[in-house]
């Protein structure tokens, strides 16, 4: 079970080898990659305006510690053989990665839930904190979204 | 006791953590909040929406009604928005 | 929209890359990577046997005609900003990569849905079959599993 | 009208593809295995559990009701496996 908090880029096809070795029990891997967006909703999310950079922020120590609550939640909900959590902070740019997930599993159905399960709760548990810089003005921090916390009703 | 603070709730308050002696009256997160009211206009300013700003005791998220019984660590930050 | 059917090998990095190019519009990336499984269900369920070598056999041209209209209709119910389909057949080994799909799109819903419905559709529609090695004894032909039918439900 | 055959089909069978001329009085999927099956015990054998073969008509699944209508390619194959 891996958790990295770390400013540099990842690998996916690395992160992969990695978590997979020489394991031959595997039937699916499912990632999940989250990557910046070059547009975002203005305030009153009446239209979209360009990006030029993101910001992440997190709380060193809870961060990990969420992370691993996450994690050990979702290896006893589903069959999953091992799993990565992957999450960049500081300066990103539009089209970087922020966010790797990785599940392995005997059978895909368990890597799929459990993958979404994992982004879920990182989305709504993890304390991270986006802060968004337009093309023009003041870099604003990005607002939570109700559809957020909304997923979690699912599991 | 540490308190920390994040994103907006840190850059309103205009620092990232602080070690305070807490008045043996204070003995919630609710207040808490309100003795850090008391402390200046970058507090009240800081938890104007109290109910938006989220609380950890010991890096875990607690309610604000929640006892913070011997805590060394206290945070206060917006709602999460990673990933 | 990519697909092939192919008996090489395939770098998950490299087909992201290729399809992502240099998009700044995508939030999210889904990747589903089905591996050989060293050991298969004896025909009475009853134990597990070790494999040795799996073979996958398709339709040439079913199969391309299959893919894409599953693909076409991924698009059509999902906002999906593209799609990949690899699918390789002949001779693989325990460990080995055996089908990749990968999904683009703003969203993380979109993206885990769409790739979970193209692993579903593909699973009961698309005409590869596969035959399996097992370390003694003849080689058999996997039965269908009534699972894989009954997931289409969900769609 | 070509036929093809699959997995343990084309194995049963002992072929993979075959080019025929089909009496007129054949004009279904379903009539088309009856016919197949007269031609001899192989086929008798690929087709001993008609329900569980699956048939595509120019590469396209059909159910074995279907109207052969001037196809110029008819599969036959097991349940698909593949993914």
């Amino acid at each position: 079970m891996t958790i990295r908090v770390q400013n540099e880029n990842f690998s996916i096809e690395e992160e992969i080898n990695a978590i997979k070795a020489d394991r031959k029990d595997i039937g699916a891997i499912v990632t999940f990659t989250g990557t910046v967006r070059d547009m975002a909703k203005s305030a009153d999310m009446s239209k979209a305006i360009p990006i030029t950079k993101m910001h992440l922020e997190h709380y060193p120590g809870m961060t990990e510690k969420q992370l691993s609550e996450i994690q050990a939640e979702a290896h006893s909900r589903w069959p999953i053989i091992d799993s990565t959590i992957i999450h960049r902070v500081g300066d990103l740019f539009p089209g970087d990665n922020i966010v790797l997930v990785i599940t392995l599993s005997a059978h895909r159905h368990a890597a799929f839930e459990a993958a979404e399960f994992l982004m879920d709760f990182l989305k709504s548990k993890a304390p991270f904190w986006k802060k968004e810089q337009p093309e023009e003005g003041e870099a604003n921090w990005v607002d939570a979204r109700e559809s957020d916390s909304e997923a979690l009703s699912r599991w | 006791m540490k308190l920390l603070y994040f994103a907006w709730v840190r850059e309103k308050i205009g620092k990232s953590e602080e070690t305070v002696e807490l008045p043996a009256s204070v003995s919630t997160i609710e207040e808490l909040i309100t003795w850090l009211e008391s402390r200046g206009p970058e507090f009240q300013a800081a938890f104007e929406n109290k109910d938006t700003i989220n609380a950890a005791i010991d890096q875990a998220h607690v309610p604000h009604q929640t006892a913070l019984n011997g805590a060394s660590e206290v945070a206060f930050f917006p709602p999460v928005t990673g990933g």
